[in-house]
């Protein structure tokens, strides 16, 4: 019952939300299932560690949860609680702005636990076209919220993104369709055949070769579109910097990663199918595009939360890459980078939110600079965050990174992590030159200065400290949920 | 009680731990932050000094102390710590300025209180300490390069630290961005050493360079010269360290410039004589040869300087380069199997590292003590100063006749031993290659007389003759605090040049560990008066010896003046201004003025931007006022950096705009991306 | 088990089938907007006549399941909303494209040329028609290009939903029995709610921007 | 150890003594070959003893860096002669430093006394430091160079060894590469000097001073003892060029016997070369400040040379 359960209590938090009145009692619902959530989600990780990698089962193999499942559950539960805590701040301000109207609030509190149910049934669900229900859902219900705030540029924010979004997951889907067609009559009996993943990867070998090519072109680009791999990323930065920051922080936190996820699905199936590294190189030469398109997007940027969207594409990209590098070490790192970055980047996009509350431009220019001055908290944490993001220790993203590059190192992808290194300097150096702008400076003077809720604070520096926690920590039990995701990827369970 | 290296190793970095936390706890009560953190940093920094003193002076078998800082938490990352010669020899660098500095700073940072963060200030101060003590005895490529990192990201919250000033910003930005680079390239560098032993401990690198390819083994050496010569300084890579240095808070300067570029050095010498073994000859050739550069250009751009930290930011350049000419020549000496001669040059190159540290940390701190009291940076606001912080002026004199490598002082000492190494290499090839060496030698030569023309200028205009500023007019001497922190250092110059037997049989372990030679015994004569390069014959010196010469000579003067001279008066006058009444600041020499004939010599390197503005008032014979400015920019932002970065720019603004907006455009890249892989595919 | 009528079945299959792509044409050249919606209703209709033929033919119950979600949703309820909503913001007809009418169509032609390359290899797996698989792909790529060539909210969304077509008929053409119909009708709901989301962001940037050019949604750039 | 008493007074007494009566002899020449009567060679010695009873006036704005100069000027050029070998080869205090530790001695005075030039405020002061630093900075590698060809020849940078070892076999009098060292040396010397054509030693024009300028506000007692100091350089830096590039005469042993000849070959060779620079000195205009560069770089070149040719014919 536990993935059942998973599910079942967001959407049901969902539901309620409808129909609970006081607001106070709205935010509760939320923080509350979110914490039963990852309650529920450590459960499972614990479960499956115990169970030595084996997946973890329901409703007869409808719903599965192996090593990698568990790993996304746990990441989302984190953001979404992480979102649901800045969430309370953020929305109380915004009503008393009037930038939200009531019905608009309630539309966010109904529709981001659906969001992640969506994304929690896109990890759970063992049948690919089930999956895909599901990534088409979380893409509905983020829309919605991206649109929030019904500005010209969040309508045409969502617009791309639901039509960029939609296409890509037709194309997705005629990707999926030829999956299921690659299995018919493989397996003797002429009968309907599992659309299971975990029975597809048994039988890959036998699966057809050129539809399982071709499945995994639409695939690729359908799923890569909605991971935000470049070039399909260009919804990526609009919807990012349009969304209220606590969508923002589910996009960009693990959205896009479960995206990702589902890619991974496709792409151990076709590794397992194929014995080629087609779908590695694939991956591959996406991510390091993705990485290296995003420096000069962020060299001269000039939104906040645009230049923290391209960043993520960086960071999606660096996994990709990471995979398709197919060495033990850099899936290690990629799975341990996914993890960092879910906890690092929320913390970006709500410091976005709280300098777009109080100066109401994410402008770097109207902005000027000087926030250490004006907003000393968020300026702080914005400051440790973007530390973090930079990949510079204390914090984790440095592990997972030069775990990456020693991987490649070692897997003779020589040229590749070099251009790896180069893109991350690039964008590090693109990040470093407008938040030292941001942050540094005498600062203006006529703003009143920032009034920062506990709860906000608290969701802040909860995943920073988590972060920080994990860096240096990293319990056996989780290492071993990841080595076992990571031979799931690399197709070695 | 006996005390350990090990344990006063521990003892300084905790201590370190506790005066960077002490900083932020006590944030909102200035007072106690400044006296908490930087007294517990003198502290540490002390244990520091006494570890790094101990291990050195117990001789060269001593075994290194190892032991685990951190238990090992994620996998492959183990916070391994050893203290060996190499490590240590930096370590006694890190401790004796920090000490100095931490003093100093507790004065300097009253001039904060009320205006900035002063625990914040304090809690960075000893977290940049920590990081860059911990990086000199990290014995593991994980600890190395995170200690680098967070060395690199606690001098940029130093240099950012005034950062109301747009210069220090953009700085700040500079300093990261190019530190973030050469962490790249020591990561590959590293990343091609790891290749090749497979495991990440310093000890499994040693002498790796003998089971890698040439080719990997170049590529690694060019790395590892490109990474750690950013972060030394060297030309044309150095762009960042007189924007960078001069706008830190002084006592920031002073630990950027004595300890922090150094790191590139301990950096190159790891690699260079620890890991990548027998060098080929260009690898020591490609150093001599940097470091020559390095040092005359260095110097030329300090003296177009009136800014007095830029220029001595300059001057931190001239002397990298210095003690690169003193590792290269090692370099060559190891490829042509000179261990003698190398370990010459070796003790040479570190000679002068710690020399720089203790001379360009006092002049840091004397800028810092003129700036505290003047509240400016421009020499050319100064002037008279000797009469106003005579102590001060008096420490500022040493450092200046240090650093312009003159007789009796330290760096006259390292000076020598490098013109030695170089001479000495002269006889050690018959190639044509060995021209470089008396080349590099006169090289130095211009590079020390154009220090000293430098200092005399940056002496001479800052604290002599008359005040040329209100602010100069009403300085005054700084605290006790900082005094003593300069006095610290000024003793250190004096000690390490009055006494370098001494102190070369403090490096025994150093060499020992890096080249199998312990020159000790060889290079001291006569009971340790007098230094010998090598052997008697080669060439002695004993800076000792000069002052006692100084002494023995001084009764002559004044048995003159008993003679001759009992009755003579002595008044005071005023300054012959041609007879014109009332000698003013504006007919002083300036700065400016000084240097110009150097600049006019140098004309074609420095292309000198001249702007004069004249306002007349009824004819064209007499000018009312006169505007003269004076710009020269480095050849190298010229010629390199601003091209470079309009490039950049230029190209990320055509790739902005595949961007532009337009839904059809971006439907048309995922359908033509579709279309490629399909036909790719087929 | 293939009844006798397979054969029969089949070429019936392929005849509309390459209706199904005519239509595709003809909504690259057609510019009003209503007729737009009702030529995409007749393709629609096809392909409900599609699965109707797949189930009788092979006896596969749940494909008329198929066959009658498509004729309810994609037939009559999404083009009556689109309708309705086209008569609502009172726009009828497309502007000019980016690409003319001739270009369009010779492009068309040309991934129609691709599609069949690509289907190739593959042609011999298709358990319905002949070269279904090479229409399906065609009209994945020929809606895909009309995505790209129209200004207008509205046809984007006309676009889409042929798209989604195409990939119904490569399920049904590839397959025989469709999909599992959890996923069948999973499929279709999420169509259907993408639909009416689309519904409701096209109405509010018509509000907002008073028109419905898209290529008027610009602002969002780099 | 070579630290005998005895030798150390001699040398100590020899550059006090004979450096005025070099600069006489000089002042003398000089004269007497531009048609003048001249003072007398003795002449140094008296305004010595002049400058020595004046009173002293010194300026106002100077600190105590302007009465330090004097004393560290006189000591290190008395403290580098004692680095050179005059009359035997082994220099009494060669030990403590040879051609480099002389350099730096002579730069330190040279330093300070840069510095004591600034100290009073004075406009002439000031110019003269810059000049004066500035053509040193050009000189010196030049100077380098040279030393370094005597000093690659010999395998010692100590004096006392290169002359010994000139004394040695393998030792080729007046090779390629030591005439053209000489040579280089030689425009050194004149420029470390004050010598026409760089600087004018009788001149007190602004637009053509270097050297007088920064001793412009020195009287006295003070200035009598720069005025040694300097006339002490002159002669230890003449005597350096004539004992490594003509290292005869020079007493091996002891005796009172090979003094005197040492005594007399040092005079000798002094005598030359001063007339070598009286010479010059007569012969040329001073350049204006911004030529000084090209010879200087002449000299630099001619010292590279000596260099090349070390290299090719060894």
């Amino acid at each position: 019952m536990l993935l059942t359960s998973i599910l079942c209590v967001p959407f049901v938090v969902g539901l309620l939300c409808l129909f609970a009145r006081p607001r106070g009692r709205v935010e509760f619902l939320n923080i509350a299932g979110f914490v039963s959530v990852l309650v529920l989600g450590v459960k499972l990780f614990k479960t499956v560690v115990a169970n030595n990698g084996n997946a973890v089962t329901e409703w007869g193999e409808f719903l599965r949860a192996d090593a990698l499942s568990a790993w996304m559950v746990l990441l989302i539960s984190v953001v979404s609680l992480a979102t649901s805590l800045y969430a309370v701040g953020y929305f109380r301000r915004d009503l008393a702005d009037a930038a939200v109207t009531e019905r608009r609030f309630r539309e966010f509190y109904v529709l981001t636990p659906l969001f992640a149910t969506g994304m929690f049934l896109v990890v759970l669900a063992n049948n690919l076209g089930v999956m895909w229900i599901a990534v088409e859902g979380t893409a509905l219900s983020s829309v919605l919220l991206v649109a929030l705030y019904n500005r010209k540029t969040s309508l045409e924010a969502a617009w791309k993104y639901v039509m960029l979004g939609g296409l890509g997951l037709v194309l997705a889907l005629f990707g999926t369709i030829f999956t299921y067609a690659a299995a018919i009559g493989k397996t003797g009996a002429e009968t309907m055949p599992s659309f299971n993943w975990s029975r597809l990867c048994g039988m890959a070998p036998q699966l057809d070769h050129h539809l399982m090519t071709l499945a995994f072109i639409f695939v690729m680009v359908g799923y890569g579109t909605k991971a935000g791999l470049a070039p399909m990323h260009t919804w990526l930065p609009d919807a990012h910097s349009e969304a209220p920051s606590p969508t923002s922080a589910m996009l960009s936190g693990v959205s896009l990663k479960i995206a990702l996820y589902a890619l991974l699905r496709f792409h151990i199936l076709t590794t397992a199918c194929l014995g080629s590294g087609f779908s590695r190189n694939l991956l591959l030469g996406f991510g390091l595009f993705s990485m290296l398109l995003a420096g000069p997007f962020i060299l001269l940027q000039k939104n906040l939360k645009r230049m923290l969207a391209y960043s993520s594409l960086e960071h999606v990209g660096l996994i990709c890459v990471a995979v398709g590098i197919n060495a033990p070490l850099t899936v290690f790192g990629a799975l341990l980078h996914m993890g960092y970055h879910a906890l690092t980047k929320p913390v970006l996009f709500f410091a976005a939110g709280n300098v777009h509350q109080q100066f109401h431009t994410l402008d770097f220019r109207r902005l000027g600079g000087g926030l250490v001055r004006t907003m000393p908290v968020t300026a702080l944490l914005l400051g440790l965050a973007a530390v973090a993001v930079s990949g510079l220790p204390p914090f984790g993203l440095f592990v997972s990174e030069l775990t990456i590059l020693v991987g490649g190192f070692t897997s003779h992808h020589v040229g590749v992590s070099v251009v790896i290194l180069a893109a991350l300097i690039a964008v590090f150096c693109g990040v470093l030159n407008k938040l030292a702008r941001l942050l540094l400076g005498p600062g203006n003077g006529q703003y009143p200065r920032e009034t920062i809720s506990v709860s906000n604070v608290v969701a802040m520096s909860l995943p920073l400290g988590t972060l920080l926690l994990f860096t240096v920590w990293l319990p056996d039990s989780v290492r071993q949920l990841m080595e076992q995701a990571a031979n799931i990827i690399r197709g070695m369970p | 009680m006996n005390l350990q290296p090990a344990t006063l190793l521990v003892a300084s970095l905790c201590g370190y731990g506790i005066g960077a936390v002490a900083g932020l706890l006590f944030m909102r009560r200035e007072r106690l932050a400044n006296a908490l953190s930087f007294g517990v940093a003198s502290l540490s920094a002390l244990s520091g000094l006494l570890a790094a003193l101990l291990f050195l002076s117990s001789g060269a078998g001593t075994p290194a102390p190892q032991f685990e800082l951190l238990p090992s938490l994620i996998p492959s990352i183990k916070f391994t710590v050893r203290l060996d010669g190499l490590g240590a020899f930096f370590l006694l660098i890190v401790s004796m300025l920090g000490f100095a500095l931490s003093i100093y700073s507790l004065g300097y940072a009253k001039g904060y209180f009320g205006r900035k963060n002063v625990g914040a200030l304090g809690a960075f101060f000893n977290a940049l300490l920590l990081a860059t003590t911990l990086m000199f005895v990290a014995d593991n490529i994980w600890l190395f390069l995170i200690t680098w990192e967070l060395m690199a990201l606690t001098a940029y919250c130093l240099v950012s630290f005034e950062h109301e000033q747009p210069e220090t910003r953009d700085a700040g930005v500079l300093y990261f961005i190019m530190s973030h680079i050469d962490a790249g390239c020591i990561l590959l560098g590293f990343l091609l050493l790891y290749q090749a032993s497979g495991d990440y401990s310093f000890a499994s690198l040693h002498d790796i360079g003998a089971q890698m390819s040439p080719g990997k083994r170049d590529a690694a050496f060019l790395l590892f010269l490109l990474g750690f010569g950013i972060k030394a300084g060297i030309v044309p890579f150095h762009i960042w360290l007189p924007v960078a240095h001069p706008v830190a808070p002084s006592n920031v300067s002073a630990l950027m410039s004595g300890v922090i570029i150094k790191t590139g050095i301990y950096g190159l010498t790891r690699v260079c004589f620890d890991f990548l073994g027998t060098p080929p000859l260009w690898w020591g050739v490609t150093v001599l040869t940097v470091g020559t550069i390095s040092a005359v250009l260095g110097v030329l751009y300090a003296l177009m300087e009136h800014d007095l930290k830029r220029l001595l930011a300059y001057h931190s350049i001239e002397n990298i380069g210095i003690i690169l000419m003193g590792l290269g020549a090692a370099l060559i000496f190891l490829h042509t199997g000179h261990p003698l001669l190398a370990t010459l040059g070796l003790i040479a190159g570190m000679y002068h590292t710690i020399n720089h540290a203790s001379f360009k940390g006092l002049l840091f701190l004397g800028a810092g003590a003129v700036l505290h009291a003047t509240h400016t940076r421009n020499m050319e606001e100064m002037g008279g100063l000797v009469k106003r912080m005579p102590q001060t002026a008096f420490f500022f004199l040493v450092g200046a006749v240090a650093i312009s490598a003159l007789p009796p002082l330290n760096g006259f000492v390292s000076e020598w031993l490098t013109y030695q190494a170089l001479l000495q290499g002269f006889g050690t090839t018959e190639s044509l290659i060995r021209l470089i060496f008396p080349l590099s030698g006169a090289m130095l030569a211009l590079t020390g007389a154009l220090a000293a023309a430098c200092f005399v200028k940056a002496f001479g205009i800052t604290f002599l003759a008359q005040p040329r500023s209100e602010h100069a007019r009403h300085a005054h001497e700084v605290a006790p605090s900082m005094r003593f922190g300069m006095a610290v250092l000024t003793v250190a110059c004096v000690l390490l040049g009055l006494f370098p037997t001494a102190f070369i049989r403090l490096l025994d372990p150093l060499t020992q560990q890096l080249t199998g030679q312990q020159l000790s015994a060889q290079v001291s004569l006569a009971d340790g008066l007098v230094l010998a390069s090598l052997t008697e014959k080669a060439g002695t010196v004993s800076t000792l010896g000069i002052v006692l010469m100084f002494v023995c000579l001084l009764p002559i003067p004044f048995g003159l003046w008993l003679v001759f001279a009992q009755n003579s008066k002595t008044r005071r006058g005023l300054t012959w201004a041609c007879g014109q009444p009332g000698l003013t600041p504006q007919m002083e020499y300036t700065a400016t003025g000084f240097s110009k004939p150097i600049r006019m010599i140098f004309k074609a390197l420095f292309r000198p931007r001249r702007d004069v503005q004249r306002e007349y008032d009824f004819s064209p014979h007499f000018a009312k006022k006169l505007r003269f400015e004076s710009h020269v920019e480095e050849v190298f932002v010229r010629r390199i950096y601003r091209p470079l970065r309009i490039l950049i720019l230029l190209v990320s603004r055509r790739i902005r705009a595949l961007q532009a907006g337009s839904i059809h455009a971006y439907l048309l890249y995922i359908f033509v991306t579709l279309l490629l892989l399909l036909l790719f595919a087929l | 088990m293939n009844p006798p009528t397979s054969e029969t079945g089949s070429q019936l299959i392929t005849l509309l089938a390459s209706l199904m792509l005519m239509m595709q044409l003809l909504l690259v050249v057609q510019r009003m907007l209503v007729t737009n919606i009702r030529i995409f209703a007749l393709q629609s209709l096809l392909l409900a006549a599609i699965a109707t033929v797949v189930g009788y033919v092979y006896g596969a119950w749940h494909v008329y399941a198929v066959a009658v979600l498509t004729l309810v949703g994609k037939v009559i309820f999404l083009p009556w909303l689109l309708e309705r909503l086209v008569r609502r913001i009172k726009i009828e007809q497309e502007i000019l494209p980016f690409v003319n009418m001739p270009a369009s169509m010779l492009i068309c032609g040309a991934l129609t040329v691709l599609s069949y390359a690509v289907a190739r290899p593959i042609t011999s797996l298709e358990r319905v028609g002949s070269n279904t698989l090479a229409v399906a792909i065609a009209l994945l790529l020929t809606g895909f290009f009309l995505m790209i060539n129209r200004r207008k909210a509205v046809t984007q969304v006309l676009a889409l939903l042929t798209m989604e077509n195409g990939v119904m008929l490569a399920a049904i053409a590839l397959t025989t029995y469709g999909m599992p119909l959890v996923v069948e009708i999973g499929i279709f709901f999420d169509v259907v709610v993408a639909v009416m989301v689309l519904g409701i962001l096209v109405f509010r940037i018509r509000e907002t921007f008073a028109s419905m050019d898209v290529s008027k949604l610009n602002e969002l750039k780099w | 150890m070579n630290l005998e008493l005895p030798a150390i007074l001699a040398q100590t007494a020899l550059l006090l003594l004979l450096a005025p009566l070099l600069s006489g002899l000089i002042k003398n020449w000089k004269a007497k070959l531009q048609n003048r009567r001249g003072s007398r060679i003795w002449q140094p010695y008296f305004d010595l003893l002049k400058f020595l009873r004046k009173d002293m006036v010194i300026s106002e704005h100077a600190s105590w860096v302007f009465s330090v100069t004097p004393y560290v000027l006189f000591l290190t050029a008395l403290s580098a002669g004692l680095m050179v070998p005059m009359v035997t080869a082994q220099a009494p205090m060669s030990l403590f430093g040879g051609a480099l530790a002389l350099v730096g001695l002579l730069a330190l005075g040279r330093f300070f006394l840069a510095l004591a030039g600034l100290d009073p405020a004075s406009a002439f002061g000031g110019m003269g430091s810059s000049r004066e630093m500035t053509i040193s900075a050009i000189a010196e590698p030049a100077m380098m160079l040279a030393i370094f060809t005597v000093a690659i020849t010999a395998g010692s940078t100590n004096l006392s060894q290169i002359v010994l070892a000139s004394q040695g076999p393998g030792w080729k009098f007046l090779d390629p590469s030591h005439a053209m060292a000489f040579a280089a040396m030689f425009i050194v010397l004149l420029a470390e000097t004050g010598r026409i054509p760089v600087d004018n030693p009788a001149t007190h024009l602004e637009l053509t001073m270097i050297h007088e300028a920064m001793l412009l506000e020195y009287s006295g007692r003070y200035l009598a003892l720069i005025e040694w100091g300097v006339s002490i350089k002159q002669l230890v830096l003449m005597a350096l060029l004539a004992n490594i590039f003509f290292p005869v005469g020079l007493a091996a042993d002891t005796t009172t016997a090979a003094f005197g000849l040492g005594l007399l070959f040092l005079v000798m060779k002094l005598i030359v070369l001063a007339g070598a620079v009286v010479w010059v000195e007569t012969t040329n205009a001073k350049l204006r400040l911004f030529r000084v560069p090209d010879l200087l770089s002449a000299a630099f070149i001619l010292a590279t040379l000596a260099l090349v040719s070390t290299f090719l014919f060894r």
